[in-house]
């Protein structure tokens, strides 16, 4: 079965970057808020989300920007604490306006990044390794916020090995810490959050009842066992893995002319996939 | 009510008394005159072993002039409030300015790799909005403020925050301990010369951060007369009695963006990445900071009028930014 | 960490979760209109029983076409906030609409005397700042607040507020419970369909009210079109998903004040006054309320044209209160 | 000796009121803060204070007006969250502007009135009596806030016996509490603050070293015995009590013709005092 399909031609060329995007652009639901962090993936996840599938959903940034109809492109780096992502907002604040409305559960989605994440959801943007071999990164941002106290939480990253393991080197933002009941709970987080989505360029996860990671759905362009062979810790896997539907080219077109021109978000480590016969299939060497 | 575990992190001490009797005794309740140049207000008010707070960052509406002259006076020991920031930390690390972080976000590269190696920084584990609330509780005056974030995570083990019982639900509770640090470096569109400061659009903790702080220093890009300020006081964002010195700078933020005035320098801005990334730091202050006495003459000789008049022209959008 | 004492008065159940899910389930994220009728937005949003927050009062820009609305439809057993209000309170215990009150302030009289005395009036004592802060923690989704003031008097005594050791300073300090009330009626300058609204000048906490309560009714002088929302995001002060009705009310808080717009009714006021002095809130009712099936045909028929002309008139300063 | 003098001519003819609202507004220091109760007495004292004495002393209201220079004279009652009040302000902002900004020690002086005050400079404004005695009043309003958080408090009150008690009937706003060392600061107000003196129209009393409240001054229209008369609880009294000035006829020219204008506050329970040869006497049967 194919998941997320949508009307329109589907593309006979595109890169697993905007699969990734364009997979979430098409989770986004309508008449519901997402806060995104401002830079990369999520927020062209949401933009292309709202002019194809669900206009009126509303986005919310670290800044305090709510629901704006920004002017597109962004210049590189000013997603946020700039014009043009702020214009036409409905309201101005700063960061404790979109933090304080997310912990009164007015965010009804979160869309993350992250470097690392574990069999529980949990996310790393810290550090990585321990002892002499740690390299401290940027820290989690607003992430930490957007991971507690969003009712729902899509995590967008790389499918690499060294990024899907066991215990993340550092929580920086809350899964479901240890798995067990409550966990988050008895961490003073509010009740009935967490993580909800992982999405790579080549995979889908949700959470089974026991808050485990579990992959439910597969590029075209990939196999299971393709996609397990990169994850460190193997996630639980559903009975029925589904494929997902790939990217259109009336999507493609949003993204790549008026969403990413430059190639920001959809540039970075992403390998290239064309439609061969009637199979997509990723370009190796990338 | 019991405390269920707590970070074990050095946090600026926590003494709201303290602070009162600091305001009472340092901060001029009388409208007086507080212009200086960005040369004299570091030289007075920012102190070596000062924790510093400043608002936005390098890139977006930041007091990027000031973090020049912080650079320029070779302040050192800094503890920074690392909350929403790219490049700055780098930045005052890489210069040797800076040996402590509250880390919220920074841009990581191997100027901080480096510092850590060398055991010159040591960081705490926050995160950007769990830091603006620690600014908030400082600016209410409160000891410490309850989050709903935080908890559970590995950085709340490296923090100052508390995980106790909250006496009327019962239920586990995070607090963080109120910030208030020594000095707060705030760019803004327009101030009078009291202190009276406006910021259009959007910020990070500007408001709070001015009054959390006990040294606060404003940049803007306009001095405007206070009876501009009384003929719209819905758009003032930080009063005058929180404020110390007052900076005229126009592309105060360069460069960065100063929304609704001017846009970004993007060659700059990706050098500035490249100078953290690369540790490159030296060579970066030494191309635009150590070799002019201003950052004036920075501007005047480095960037050229032309330059500076295409980046006006590149902000296009007003609306909203503009009383 | 220790409680060192506590008041021993009822206070509205703190429950920072339950209020989430209660938005979760109920407040729309989605721009939807919202317009309709003082009548309507009463019948729909106030229930008996629940717990009301106005912000400001009758006599200053208060939803003084809602207060009388509540009349009209004689709610019962209303739980009142008490802050910042003159004749509110009295007018609404007189009427019999409320049972208990949070008292910051409220003006005093016979009216309220005999419902003491008939055993009809629970207060409880706290005072304004209180009674905002408490919103404020209800708006920021936390249990509670700290506070430097109620600590040691006999209002603490008598409210929901507790003194604990403080975990950081080791000193006493007073914390509040949060207030997230049923329902906040808010009266605004303009907003549009969807909620989005602009106060102009001063208020008490008119965000605060609306991000803390359930359900949030707007009067508003002007409806104005979203164009102009978005044409100046840094006026919009509460945002469109904590609304859930937009009522178009011009003089919506006759005989009072609203600043920028219109001055008060002196004449009225002071009748007012009288009504709550000498328990005379039936006499008031029936002068100015029941007769009338909605507020506009009092104004028409009972204020007059010209009356209203004039009030606009007598607000002779504009400067800050129009963008 | 006499206290307060001024530079100005000496009033034949004035009301206590007036009497006390000068008395308090000679007190105002120049480049001071002052967070004032919006109506009645307090107001008119800062406002003659700053126009006479000390151009550069700034006052807050509870509605977060900051540094105003107001439209005289303000309507009856309209002395908050109203244009006339709010006027020329530096910034405006909410009650809970006013209360951080205080709790903060950003506020010198606060100037109250209070229904009753008891030997410690506690302060009520809740409630008279008790049990079926018992009669509600408004409530402390901002006093509270005020009396816990400026530095120095002054109150503004009547000088009846009734007024002056043992112990208040309700704390509405914290004095010295019990009156023990430290009572405050064990109770969580901010350290170092409390009364600092009480005015009424006939009399200024300060607190001494153990926070017992003091007389320090009379009007030189009554005694000293007149005033310990209407105390019900006789205040310490000092070893030299002066005498206060009386208003001068520049005073009473800006207060009447441009404060209070409608004689709201100097009107209101007040006895009228003349110069009768050289001693100023108040006339009875008022």
């Amino acid at each position: 079965m194919t998941m997320l399909e949508v009307e329109g031609t589907k593309a006979s060329s595109f890169n697993e970057r905007e699969f990734q995007i364009t997979t979430v652009a098409r989770m986004i639901e309508d008449g519901r808020s997402y806060w995104v962090t401002g830079g990369g993936t999520p927020i062209f996840a949401i933009l292309l989300g709202q002019r194809r599938y669900a206009p009126n959903a509303q986005y919310i940034t670290e800044d305090g920007v709510i629901a704006p109809e920004p002017m597109l492109p962004f210049e590189p780096i000013m997603t946020m604490v700039a014009s043009r992502p702020s214009y036409r907002a409905l309201a101005w604040g700063t960061m404790n306006t979109a933090g304080n409305h997310a912990q009164l559960g007015y965010m009804d989605y979160g869309i993350l990044n992250g470097l690392q994440v574990d069999r529980y959801g949990n996310i790393n943007s810290t550090l990585i390794g321990s002892g002499k071999e740690m390299r401290h990164f940027g820290g989690p941002g607003g992430a930490d916020s957007i991971a507690a106290n969003c009712w729902r939480i899509i995590l967008m990253t790389d499918q690499e090995k060294r990024k899907f393991v066991e215990r993340v080197d550092f929580i920086s933002s809350a899964g479901f810490l240890d798995g067990t009941p409550n966990a988050r709970e008895r961490a003073g987080l509010p009740r009935g959050t967490g993580p909800w989505r992982v999405v790579t360029p080549w995979a889908m996860y949700d959470f089974d009842d026991e808050r485990r990671m579990r992959l439910i759905a597969i590029a075209p362009y990939v196999t299971v066992e393709e996609v397990l062979a990169e994850c460190e810790y193997p996630p639980q896997v559903a009975e029925q893995v589904e494929t997902l539907a790939v990217p259109t080219e009336e999507e493609l077109e949003v993204l790549r002319s008026q969403l990413d021109v430059q190639g920001q978000a959809t540039g970075v480590r992403s390998g290239w996939v064309t439609l061969e016969g009637d199979k997509y299939v990723r370009q190796t060497g990338d | 009510m019991r405390i269920l575990a707590e970070g074990t992190a050095p946090y600026l001490p926590v003494d709201p008394d303290g602070f009162r009797e600091y305001v009472r005794e340092h901060k001029s309740r009388a409208l007086e005159p507080k212009l200086l140049s960005a040369q004299e207000a570091v030289a007075r008010f920012v102190a070596d072993g000062d924790y510093l707070v400043y608002d936005c960052n390098y890139l977006q509406r930041g007091p990027s002039i000031l973090i020049r002259e912080i650079i320029r006076q070779r302040k050192r020991d800094l503890w920074l409030c690392g909350k929403f920031t790219y490049v700055d930390v780098g930045l005052l690390i890489g210069a040797e300015c800076a040996t402590k972080v509250d880390c919220g976000f920074f841009y990581q590269g191997k100027a901080i790799d480096r510092a850590i190696d060398e055991g010159r920084l040591e960081i705490y584990e926050y995160s950007n909005v769990v830091m603006t609330l620690r600014l908030q509780a400082g600016a209410m005056g409160l000891p410490f403020l309850p989050v709903r974030s935080l908890g559970g995570t590995d950085g709340f083990s490296q923090s100052g925050a508390k995980l106790i019982e909250d006496p009327y639900t019962g239920q586990p509770i995070t607090i963080v301990p109120a910030l208030n640090p020594d000095v707060a470096l705030i760019h803004v569109h327009q101030a009078d010369q009291y202190g009276n400061a406006r910021v259009f659009g959007t910020g990070i903790a500007h408001e709070e951060s001015a009054l959390a702080s006990k040294k606060v220093i404003i940049t803007a890009e306009e001095i405007i007369d206070t009876e501009e300020i009384r003929s719209d006081p819905g758009r003032t964002s930080i009063p005058y009695y929180a404020v110390d010195a007052v900076v005229h700078a126009p592309f105060g933020a360069y460069p960065g963006t100063c929304q609704g005035y001017y846009g970004s320098d993007t060659a700059h801005v990706i050098e500035c990445f490249g100078a953290v990334s690369r540790d490159g730091v030296a060579q970066y202050a030494e191309k635009w900071i150590s070799p002019f006495a201003t950052d004036q003459e920075m501007l005047d000789k480095l960037v050229g009028e032309e330059k500076l008049s295409q980046l006006r022209a590149n902000e296009t959008i007003t609306e909203g930014y503009r009383p």
